[in-house]
């Protein structure tokens, strides 16, 4: 059953939710646009908001995140885990890329060994899903199998009909959510429908990535296409860290006399020394790098669990100081002369 | 040769957390080589001491607190319980830091992680060892694992190698095997060395010159990359089938199960699905760069 | 924390082993008094002194650097301290510039035979750093609130 | 220049031609390498041509062909200077530029994103924006990049070939220089804050190291294990540090092209360091970057006397 919210309510809503839920919702206040502490009364990000430049998987995976702390007495060393914090999350305002993305990241977290930060914040958060109604001339996530109102990986999506907004319940999470808000008319599913149909015909980049997966296995070793690709690419991590679904991380410590803490921070493939060995490095060479940062998310997490690892949200296009663009590198990826077996 | 399931491999974590390593006390420290170390160590939590298993060929993450963490493969053998053992070389910020670290110095461990050396798929054959430098760890653990039960298994061949005498890693592992009857023990060097007597060439042609057969037999190498590069041909002319070759791979690791997504080879990752893959394994790799 | 007033800066001394450090050699030798707030380290040159250096003390928590090298001219190595001499000129006004106390970086030429001089510089720079006050550049800040600077800026950290 | 790239190519003058194509996204370009005659076709001249060149010259082994600005040029004579690049290895098409239109401007002045305007030309000192049908039109002081406003080297100086009619320098150091006054009319300890305050938002993506062509280094120290100097997570503190020692390495390097601050994915204004550092540079040594074919490289080079009042 759909409910229906106003757009001059949702400042009252939220701060009903702030009482059980530390609610975030997109803001610039930091300087770049990123989910932040909803500072409990401006409610402009509903105009200026398109996607943040830092992923929400931020709040899942910090760029930094305490692992636990360390310390040395008389009888040696001793562990503590990082102070618990209950506070339960509502992410506000996450668009169906970046909730897709999280579902992704959930496959690889959950995979043999559970990863305890990643779960325990994602069981502990809640997402409430905006539609788009104005996506980037650098998205493309209609041809990775999602849409601007998917609402599968969310709890409870939001669809923007004119001055209100159409509450679609998902999960039960989001039903405990909506309790009290007016039930939907008939032509507020309908308009709902033609924002959704307005929106996914505003997505103008389209990437056929049919077969990308076997594509990409016979032109693993074309280093010379790999080279073209890699040449104007200059192996920063803007491409990696800010992508929602990658999820490479590094571990180190920092300590004084004894005490301190171990931390997990943000990797990239991209990085020169990410495979550094002190004898080798099997990748020192650029296209190397480039080539296994396309063959992660087209080929190797397609061979591993069936989805490609890329929601078309397109930061990496906007944000790549060379415009290096990854559309148009899975284009051009040649197809064997056999064509496809 | 079946990669063991990961759930069924046994897994000890500390405040049930994966990445929270237990607290292990160093008991013990022999100066093999000028750069290599062996560490004998056991954990402070005595109940663990007890029922902490694993199998030879698998690996762990050792920390030394403020200065992170290493991978290096428990090379003590699982028949013999009473402490566990690693051998690190001195190439890097932690390796030194332990370098540093005296008898009795507390240190993070945590594991076992990786798969093992398929012992039933060993049972019955002749066993062919390979080894170089430091390489030695990994099948010493196996080695001593075989030599505790050494009715189940046929002939050992081994064929150890470094750079030169001084590098020669376990020494008191080669007079015992040596010694032992049942076993064709080959040492060599790379290049003459004054006052060095056996065998001198490079790891690879000596083993062409032992020659052992192939007939049932299965040939386990690990050494510098670019030795296992050269052995697995001539293992090939000796008749041996890529699925008759095992080896360990190298990675740089930080997790070390499967989760921060730096030691990968195609889509399969040497620390979960590895570190021990057969030939054939390697040859079918996605992707060439192993 | 320690009150302001018993507060004692600490200083850190990059001095170049040819003239600098043989001079506050002497200084010693001939029972001269110097603050002991100065930790020393000897440098083949002051040229050698990069600003990484000095920045990585100010983060361990040292409350001042002084850099102290041969005179313009009987530099071992003939240009040593001209090159340290650029290299200070323009990493003592960038940090002005980003909002470092001045005195925190301080550098002098002191030959072996100025073991007074030597005493002067370390008493003077002393002085400078007890007005300007314990160096809290980089005590982490967790949202908002200070964070006892224990564990962040060891050199001061009071160990219980 | 499409015709020059072409025969250096055909006439294998060159190994490489190193220029500007059209990016994938409205307004933008992007860093053409190519060795492969057909690609010169690709090659544009336009207002938003923002990558600095140079950038690819210590990463690529031959003799490049390379098209250059103002300021790419400076940061060339510079490399050649380091040992970095040898001149006899390149051909450099000159392109005398008239200042590159910062978008992030454009847009707070429109108060649309970049991909929602349809249309942005440039006609002598003015920039005119279409968005949904009207036309607006803004001086170039307000629509072009702070760097472009201060450029002293519109022209290359140093170039054997040359694409257009030179353009005379006419840098307005006083709108360009806002942020860095601004910044300069605090406290210490208000400055001090505020950098605390940018450099939280760092997530070491090292862009604005590897988009810079001052920083060669074959390792940096930001990334050495032995010793850590500063740790590898973003933590303000380090990442304060990491921009203060990059800054000073690089001074007597950076030409203030400013892509640092472009390149930025969380908008710190990393150019209020180096275009502080490269005014500091100007006034204690006069010394400009790369303008000076034959100078010593900065910190390579002393005068007798020369700053050293705060020396004890």
């Amino acid at each position: 059953m759909n409910k229906k919210v106003s757009k001059k309510e949702i400042a009252q809503l939220l701060q009903k939710w702030g009482q059980q839920f530390n609610v975030l919702a997109p803001s610039r206040a930091s300087g770049v646009a990123a989910m932040a502490e909803w500072d409990g009364k401006d409610t402009s990000f509903l105009d200026w908001y398109r996607n943040t430049v830092v992923p929400p998987k931020a709040r899942f995976l910090p760029p930094m995140e305490e692992m636990f702390r360390f310390s040395k007495d008389e009888e040696g060393y001793n562990i503590e885990p990082p102070p618990k914090n209950e506070q339960k999350q509502l992410l506000f305002g996450i668009r169906p890329c970046d909730a897709r993305a999280m579902a992704i990241l959930d496959m690889t977290f959950e995979d043999a060994y559970k990863d305890p930060y990643y779960l325990e914040k994602r069981r502990n958060a809640v997402l409430v899903g905006l539609g788009c109604t104005n996506p980037c001339e650098s998205c493309f996530c209609t041809s990775m199998g999602t849409s601007p109102t998917d609402s599968t990986n969310v709890d409870i999506m939001l669809i923007d009909i004119g001055d209100a907004f159409l509450v679609e319940e998902v999960t039960d999470k989001g039903k405990e959510l909506t309790k009290g808000l007016k039930e939907a008319t008939k032509n507020d599913e309908t308009e709902a429908e033609k924002s959704k149909k307005t929106a996914y015909d505003k997505i103008t980049r389209k990437l056929n990535t049919e077969g990308i997966k076997d594509r990409l296995l016979e032109s693993f070793d074309d280093e010379e296409f790999w080279s073209r690709t890699a040449a104007k690419c200059i192996s920063c991590g803007i491409c990696t860290l800010l992508c929602p679904t990658c999820y490479c991380f590094d571990i180190n410590d920092e300590a004084v006399r004894g005490e301190g803490t171990r931390f997990r921070s943000w990797d990239s493939c991209g990085f020169a020394l990410y495979t550094k060995m002190p004898m080798e490095n099997p990748r020192s060479e650029k296209w190397r790098r480039v080539r296994q940062k396309v063959c992660h998310k087209y080929e190797f997490y397609p061979m591993a669990f069936d989805v490609i690892a890329c929601t078309g949200c397109g930061r990496c296009i906007r944000l790549c100081p060379v415009n290096w663009d990854i559309t148009q590198v899975i284009e051009s990826v040649p197809q064997k002369v056999k064509g496809a077996k | 040769m079946t990669i063991s399931d990961i759930e069924k491999r046994p897994q000890f974590f500390a405040q049930d957390n994966v990445y929270t390593p237990h607290i292990a006390v160093i008991e013990k420290i022999i100066e093999e080589t000028p750069g290599v170390r062996t560490f004998h160590f056991n954990f402070k939590d005595k109940k663990l001491a007890k029922e902490f298993r694993f199998e030879s060929g698998q690996f762990g993450q050792y920390s030394v607190f403020g200065l992170g963490e290493a991978t290096f493969c428990i090379s003590s053998s699982p028949t013999r319980p009473d402490h566990l053992e690693f051998a690190v070389q001195r190439v890097g910020r932690v390796t030194n830091a332990l370098h540093r670290l005296g008898v009795g110095a507390e240190i993070g461990f945590r594991g076992p992680y990786g798969n093992s050396f398929p012992l039933d798929d060993l049972k019955g054959k002749n066993l062919v060892f390979v080894g170089g430098g430091i390489g030695l760890a990994p099948l010493r653990s196996l080695i001593w694992n075989v030599v505790d039960n050494r009715d189940t298994y046929n002939k050992v061949v081994i064929v150890y190698g470094a750079r030169t005498p001084a590098d020669l890693c376990f020494r008191y592992d080669l007079e015992a095997w040596d010694k032992d009857k049942t076993i064709n023990m080959v040492t060599t060097i790379d290049r003459e060395a004054e006052g060095w007597t056996g065998k001198v060439g490079m790891v690879p042609n000596v083993l062409g010159e032992v020659a052992p057969s192939a007939k049932d037999a299965v040939a386990i190498v690990c050494g510098p990359p670019i030795m296992i590069r050269f052995t697995f041909p001539v293992l090939e002319k000796l008749g041996f089938r890529p699925a008759q070759m095992l080896t360990t791979l190298e990675k740089r690791m930080k997790c070390g199960i499967g989760k921060c997504g730096r030691c990968n080879i195609g889509d399969v990752y040497v620390c979960r699905d590895g570190p021990v893959f057969s030939y054939e394994q390697i040859k079918n790799f996605a992707s060439s760069e192993y | 924390m320690t009150q302001e007033s018993d507060w004692e800066p600490k200083l850190l001394g990059f001095l170049c082993r040819w003239c600098s450090y043989a001079g506050a050699d002497l200084a010693g030798t001939s029972r001269k008094k110097y603050p002991a707030n100065i930790r020393i380290i000897k440098v083949p040159c002051s040229g050698r002194v990069d600003s990484l250096f000095i920045l990585k003390a100010l983060r361990l928590g040292f409350d001042g650097v002084l850099v102290s090298g041969c005179h313009p001219g009987d530099c071992h190595y003939q240009t040593g301290n001209y090159r340290a001499r650029r290299r200070i000129a323009i990493t003592k006004k960038f940090l002005e510039y980003l909002g470092i106390e001045p005195q925190r970086l301080q550098a002098s030429w002191v030959s072996a035979s100025e073991g007074g001089k030597f005493t002067e510089v370390v008493t003077d720079v002393t002085q400078g750093l007890k007005e300007v006050g314990p160096n809290r550049l980089f005590e982490r800040k967790k949202n908002g609130a200070k964070v006892e600077a224990g564990s962040e800026s060891p050199a001061r950290a009071k160990k219980g | 220049m499409r015709q020059e790239a072409k025969a250096l190519l055909e006439q294998k003058k060159v190994d490489w031609i190193v220029g500007f194509a059209l990016g994938s996204l409205k307004f933008t370009t992007t860093p053409l390498i190519t060795k492969d005659v057909t690609d010169t076709e690709r090659l544009v001249i336009n207002p938003f041509i923002t990558n600095n060149l140079a950038n690819f010259l210590t990463g690529i082994e031959g003799r490049v062909g390379i098209v250059a600005k103002g300021c790419e040029s400076r940061s060339i004579v510079s490399l050649i200077q380091d040992n970095k690049v040898t001149r006899e290895d390149l051909v450099i098409l000159a392109v005398p530029c008239p200042g590159i239109i910062d978008l992030a401007k454009i847009e707070r002045l429109v108060g649309k994103d970049r991909d929602e305007l349809e249309d942005i030309t440039r006609t002598g000192d003015k920039v005119s924006v279409k968005v949904n049908g009207q036309k607006k039109d803004f001086a170039a002081s307000d629509a072009l990049f702070d760097h472009c406003l201060a450029c002293e080297l519109p022209t290359p100086q140093e170039y054997d070939i040359i694409l257009g009619e030179e353009r005379k320098p006419s840098p307005e150091t006083k709108i360009s220089g806002q942020n860095i006054a601004k910044l300069k009319e605090l406290t210490s300890a208000e400055r001090w804050a505020s950098w605390e305050k940018e450099m939280s938002r760092c997530i070491r993506c090292y862009t604005c190291r590897n988009v810079c062509p001052a920083c060669f280094c074959q390792r940096c120290f930001v990334e050495e294990t032995e010793p850590q100097w500063t740790l590898p997570m973003p933590q303000w503190q380090d990442n304060l540090i990491f921009q203060i020692i990059r800054t000073i390495h690089v001074a007597g390097r950076c030409t203030d092209c400013g892509e640092c601050e472009r390149a930025c994915p969380v908008n710190i204004p990393l150019r209020s360091l180096t275009r502080e550092m490269y005014d500091i540079v100007d006034e204690l040594f006069k010394f400009k970057t790369g303008m000076d074919k034959d100078a010593l490289p900065l910190m390579v080079h002393y005068e007798q006397e020369e700053a050293e009042d705060f020396f004890k």
